[in-house]
């Protein structure tokens, strides 16, 4: 079938379903940032797929004129991954929280990224499990006090950006749903970047808990000048804890999975080779 | 008198490369024309520790292990000790008589060959084993030829050289053999039938592995792990040259969410695992099961629970593949049994899952998977291939992805197609996708969904699914599954040898049980038999708690693979107490 | 006449805060005198959207949400339409007149409050949840000044200036009610029995946490979950005044494998999930059953299969927790019914992973998590304590701690004991705790394993786990499992009020099944009769498995809990096929 | 009870079960240097748990007299953490292999480390999954041509060492199987380190990835003067792909969990609270 010939907004994106976010979450940003990247991008609806987990950004799937998969917690990125190898032709995106990503699914980041999967994998990172109602999440900042944590959590934050760096993410971004401008710039970039694309996104929980002030007051862009390819660079920003960077840290060319893997078909293609050749082989 | 069927088991040190001596020994006699089933265990040391590799040769079909052993080959002490228990009472004994005393009070004949003297004497170290196979080809009467070839074929691919050292010693072991044990017919297997009609000979994991590819597999997520590795790195092979993917996930969760995001996206989509992986993945086949995503899960069963005995074979997960999700998700479960049917019923594995969107889980084992037996020739065409039921786009009518359909089958859409699009959803959801947690909606999704098993019911009731052995009416009728087959096919022809009526009634499909056919194959049986491997009577159970049979159960639970013997002695038992009634 | 059950609801948007004033009145009554249970919906958004709140208030024990509503109370047009089909057809309607209208037609009477206006004249806008708290404490006729404490309490705690404010406003809607609706009894609860017993007013997952307590919890390893959570959120504020711990893990996994590193060093240890969290565990449970450590896992059952629809009820994870590992896993199964029993079953499931070593799951649900109910008071010296059988270290024989005893139950040693260290072995293993992989060990230890499951079933049976309602030798015998049981409870009350001859069993204990006691029940019972809130009727199933039983099944699936009366007419439905028999 | 009094060497800490690893598996110097560790800091054998996960590493436990757990594949951290939660007194040890500890168990790693769980971590990395016989793990080459991967593999290896100092783990260390001495020293100060103690040990496998030879010869230890507590420098070593530098990267001091932990039940304790003071608050 052919592209949308028709100019389309980013509202033509949207499903009719309505967001059933609080108003003042942070993840509408994330949702018009998106919706905004596809219209810019042109990706008609039906080559669109979005796998996610379960959370209150794991809803997202469903708000978004496309092919949308919300499955269990914590398993958006081998979702996505399996959705992309089975059709490279789809633009896939992988949708979850922080929760979401660095703890249930903590496992499978460092693996997207070591396979370059082609898919923009967006983290809306409230430091907070929203939809559970307001327990402490591995970004939460030590000493929270929640009803899961009444004296104050005892464990560090992690920090999402400085390991998947260390992972070698061919592309690792960060935004900030306070900046929504910003925030499309930096999700469209994710979804052209061929290969992993990895975005947190700073995106307050106005209900359990609100953080706009607080980055607000730190947050930066990069300097115009900061080198993407500059690994240690990148890694020095994103361990900086006084500001709030956002932009491109760190981008990388290489082969993504799907491509790697055409490449191995081509080479192992035999004409005619089918299932009379494998089972001839066991002949007698 | 020559014999038809022979039974023959190599024990000693795993490192000595004995079992590719099996092996090789199985895969002459194939070549030969005969039937060949082969057995084998695994040390429990990662290098080293003692091994078995077992081999039944037949002039006719052969099933089953066997029951005692023809021919002992103690390739070192451990081999005699380990073994001699279950030789026949006037068995032979071969053994390396460099290594090995065979104590005199035994029964039985024996028959030592200095291998490692003779091997020495041809400055070929290395070749005990081919010393021994000479001395083994001799003794059974197999073809010369065929066991050059065959040594040709496995030493001599690196070098020619090698091959050619390795036939010298072959000969040097064989004429000792024909010295020493000049023609002794009661071990020596009568000839194949002339031009016997055309065989595969491999294993069960490799006729799963092409089963899949019949099928239209052309996307494999999966994790490696005992016995079920096999079949991913058949296909890690294979895939690729069909256009296919086969991805080595981080682990059992990221497989099978790897398969569902890819059937998904359109992709004939499996993975294979064991016990372990399975209890993993049962999280995400709910999932597959609430937004009907076509998945096939192949279970290599293993003995469990927990890490268990990777090695050894087991029937105890069928509760588990029936039962083992949260809430009530509708699939499908079959069961292999024997090395044919992996590759007929991986075809209905496909066609049930895409066809009635499902996942549906295959049950086979440890013993099946690396058990290399002689198969007809597949026939390709006889693979069932149903596809997805895809919907009508153009109908002007906007798409409900999870209609309420009289069949609980949805036409389902595939990213790609345009106006097709919709949100697999993990909530209950409405016919379009949208979550929902409306009472009503709930009871008309919950009710389709549920549907469907009666559809499968309905159709794969007509899928060839079923098997019969011995009589239709039986006195004593054997209801099983899977694995067991082969011993209860054998028992079954020499109980009713006795006069016996005994009959059995074999379903590759599980989940649902097709109650008609065997509430009809059991009625006017005197009495019901199940044989498991497994402690509880997993099928004996679902039986009872789907159709209300009672059954005599009879379990093993050792790792071991039923013998013929054990239920032929529990079928007479059987009959006894129905003559004494 | 005034009445002495009453069930209110109030409907409205979520975001309004009108739950908690169902809440309070709760609180109200209990604290007057009151017998109380409730029962509540969840919005689908994440915040506001449409929820409901009901509560039944009665002067003798009240067992479920009530059939019919008494007095609806409408906070908008969605609290009208969305409930008055539930509302007795002389039912009351309170609403706020301000914005909603209750069209003529309907048949029963109705209040209208003007809320919105009587807060603002009072300069309060806020307190429209207190004016109709005025209106409904005038209308049942509740103790006013036990209504202010309450009011100090719940919304004086921060400021009392704020507390006072409410207060006033109650009086407000109160005298605008007196006016209005001057003294009609029948909505008016009896006076409740003077100087009535103490009693506590709490939900099932507090009364969990405090069973746990009592039972001896000192860990708990856990991952939010709905509806579990609210469990681990009361531990994390009590253990460690215990000098227990508590930690929120990364997942599941890790949850129930640092709950199993606990137990095996020592530890009471526990965790607390729902459906998709015990498919996570499942690996893990195997793991606790093959290596024989104490754990408790209350699995607080929500609609599935997998996401489905976390904040309804369901009955529909007792295969998973019977059946759900891999391969064949020693397990006891428990479930609860009630908040008090909440409590003590705990104490029990403690004493069985204790004094057994195996893992016990605890079945609740969504209902049963957040309903509040007044209950006596717990009696902590009824709680069972059953502790580990340690090994006599002393004895010079080496320590085994698998050793092959009589009721299966081998002593065991934890670290820190000197002499006793052994390995917890996830293989197959022998009696010191070695892998192995031999038959005969492999017999050996899978049947003292499962030899444990009949000790239990001996034991267990003297636990008080089983109750009796109704008729003991009914001629309609109902069986039942956990949640069901205050329905069916008052159920039987009506029906036997009619001279049908019916009576219930329920037990706690699930697995191992009480097979004597109920088959004693049932003997003689001209039906039998099991409501379960899931499709498939598992406990139906179960039955028919483990005792061959037939059984009327009834079931319902839609995620609400049951009513009494449905269960009352299924009761007489059969009846009268019995009687016409 | 009190202490051994006698000196114990290493030899008496094996449990008299003996290890199954293949002769030449690198394997035996990671359980030599941690018998010598265990000997040389006194510890007594009832007061040593030791979880493992599956894999010929993950056999570990049981040659060591000790307590020991031989749970499930991956799952050692989260089995090691209960253990010392549930106990403070015991020295704890968590024990796998590659795949157990970065594949199928890599979303537990950083969440160790955020706790700061007082344990000691040893991961024997032979690049390989070696009990299942041979299929490439997360940190073998690209390109590794094995049964599983007939064509090689297409994925990246990950880099253990720079996520686990991206996760700011207290202690982070490398050792080699080929240099069996200085791995001794390294085990013996991880496990005197308080809190989390990672180390990876490279730890060929001679039956499917034989790398000593590859390996000794890029093998070096960290210079004299590395600050160990210069996370910038660490992490460059670690991504240093020409030389295996071995020694102690990076090591901080914070607070162990169990320390945390002790404090938070001091500052909570009330005298004479038990059971019933929790169900008076229930009366109505
Ligand atoms: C296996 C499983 N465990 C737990 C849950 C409960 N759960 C739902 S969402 C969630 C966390 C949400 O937090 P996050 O991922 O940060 O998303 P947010 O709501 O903050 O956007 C949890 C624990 C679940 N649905 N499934
Ligand atoms: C849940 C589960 N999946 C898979 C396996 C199979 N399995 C056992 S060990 C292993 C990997 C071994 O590799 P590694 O962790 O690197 O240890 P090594 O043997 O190399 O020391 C696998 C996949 C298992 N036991 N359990
Ligand atoms: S709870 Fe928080 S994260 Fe969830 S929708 Fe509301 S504001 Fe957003
Ligand atoms: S297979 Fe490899 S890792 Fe396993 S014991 Fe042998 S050499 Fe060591
Ligand atoms: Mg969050
Ligand atoms: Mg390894």
């Amino acid at each position: 079938m052919a592209e949308q010939a028709i100019k389309l907004t980013s509202d033509d994106y949207k499903s009719g379903v309505k967001p059933i976010w609080c108003p003042g979450c942070g993840d509408y940003a994330v949702y018009n940032a998106v919706l905004n990247a596809l219209a810019e991008l042109k990706v008609p609806f039906h080559k669109i797929a979005i796998g996610s987990g379960i959370g209150c950004s794991g809803r997202f799937p469903a708000f978004v004129k496309s092919y949308g998969f919300h499955g269990v917690h914590g398993r958006a990125l081998p979702l996505a991954t399996g959705m992309k190898m089975a059709n490279p032709e789809l633009t896939v995106l992988a949708i979850g929280g922080d929760g979401d990503g660095f703890s249930i699914g903590g496992g499978h980041l460092a693996h997207a990224a070591r396979r370059n999967v082609d898919l923009t994998y967006i983290i809306m990172d409230n430091e907070i499990y929203g939809l559970t109602k307001g327990q402490p999440s591995p970004t939460s900042p030590q000493g929270m006090v929640r009803k899961a944590s009444p004296y104050g959590t005892l464990e560090q934050p992690l920090n999402p950006l400085a390991m998947i760096l260390a992972a070698n993410a061919s592309f690792v971004a960060r935004g900030f749903s306070g900046r929504p401008k910003d925030l499309a710039v930096l999700v469209k970039r994710g979804m052209e970047h061929k290969g992993f694309s990895f975005i947190q996104v700073i995106s307050p929980c106005v209900s359990w808990y609100n953080t706009y002030k607080k980055f607000r007051a730190i947050a930066k862009m990069l300097p115009e000048d900061h080198d993407t390819s500059d690994m240690g660079a990148a890694m020095k920003y994103a361990q900086d804890t006084e500001t709030l960077w956002l932009g491109v840290f760190f981008e990388r060319k290489a082969l993504a999975y799907h491509e790697l893997e055409a490449n191995l078909q081509k080479q192992v293609h035999q004409d005619g080779y089918g299932v009379k050749s494998v089972v001839d082989r066991f002949l007698r | 008198m020559a014999v038809n069927d022979l039974v023959l088991r190599i024990g000693g040190e795993s490192g000595d490369g004995y079992v590719s001596t099996g092996d090789i020994l199985g895969r002459i006699s194939a070549q030969s024309g005969y039937e060949v089933y082969t057995f084998r265990t695994f040390p429990a040391e990662i290098l080293g520790g003692h091994v078995m590799f077992q081999v039944r040769i037949g002039t006719k079909k052969v099933t089953s292990r066997g029951d005692k052993l023809d021919i002992l080959v103690a390739t070192n002490q451990d081999g005699y000790e380990k073994h001699y228990r279950d030789l026949r009472e006037d068995g032979l004994i071969v053994y390396d008589s460099n290594s090995t005393e065979i104590p005199a009070e035994g029964g039985w004949e024996s028959l030592g060959v200095p291998v490692v003297d003779i091997a020495r004497k041809l400055k070929y170290p290395r070749g005990k084993n081919a010393v021994l196979l000479g001395a083994l080809v001799h003794l059974i009467g197999l073809n010369v030829e065929e066991a050059e070839k065959m040594i040709m074929r496995r030493w001599g691919r690196k070098s020619a050289e090698i091959g050619q050292k390795n036939i010298e010693v072959m000969r040097a072991g064989l004429d000792y053999a024909a010295e020493n044990w000049p023609e002794v017919t009661s071990y020596r297997l009568l000839a194949p039938k002339a031009g016997g009609e055309e065989r595969l000979i491999m294993d069960g994991n490799q006729a799963i592995s092409i089963g899949a590819l019949a099928g239209g597999a052309n996307f494999y997520g999966g994790y490696p792990i005992t016995p079920a590795s096999s079949i991913m790195e058949f296909l890690a092979a294979e895939l690729p040259k069909f256009g296919g993917v086969m991805i080595q996930a981080e682990d059992e969760i990221a497989a099978i969410n790897m398969v569902i995001g890819a059937s998904f996206a359109g992709a004939h989509a499996m993975t294979a695992t064991s016990g372990p992986g399975v209890a993993l993945m049962s999280e995400a086949l709910g999932l597959a099961s609430i937004t009907e995503i076509p998945v096939v899960l192949v279970d290599v069963q293993r003995v469990g629970p927990s890490t268990g005995m990777p090695t050894k074979t087991d029937q105890s997960d069928l509760n588990l593949a029936i039962y083992g999700t949260a809430g009530e998700a509708p699939k499908v479960v079959l069961a292999v049994g024997n090395v044919e049917e992996c590759f007929y019923v991986m075809g209905a594995a496909f066609s049930a899952a895409e066809h009635f969107q499902v996942p549906v889980l295959v049950l086979s084992d440890q013993d099946l998977s690396n058990r290399i037996q002689t198969v007809p020739v597949f026939d390709i065409n006889r693979v069932k291939r149903l596809s997805r039921v895809l919907p009508d786009l153009d109908s002007g009518k906007e798409y409900e992805r999870y209609a309420l359909t009289e069949s609980g089958i949805s036409p389902m859409s595939i990213p790609g197609m345009e106006g097709g699009y919709y949100t697999a959803e993990s909530l209950e959801h409405k016919t379009k996708g949208a979550p929902s947690y409306e009472p009503d909606n709930r009871n008309q999704q919950m009710k389709k969904r549920c549907r469907k098993m009666e559809t499968i019911s309905n159709e794969m009731v007509n899928w060839e699914l079923f098997k019969y052995h011995g009589d239709r009416n039986p006195e004593i009728a054997v209801l099983g599954w899977g694995t067991s087959e082969g011993a209860v096919v054998e028992a079954i022809d020499r109980c009713r040898a006795k006069g016996i009526s005994v009959g059995a009634f074999y379903t590759n499909l599980l989940h649902p049980l097709p109650a008609e056919k065997i509430s009809e194959f059991v009625e006017g049986a005197k009495v019901i038999f199940v044989p498991e491997l497994n402690y509880r009577g997993q099928y004996a159970n679902w039986l009872r708690s789907q159709l209300g049979l009672e059954a005599v159960r009879y379990n093993r639970y050792d790792g071991l693979p039923f013998i013929a013997g054990e239920i032929e002695a529990e079928i007479e038992k059987l009959a006894a107490q129905i003559a004494a009634f």
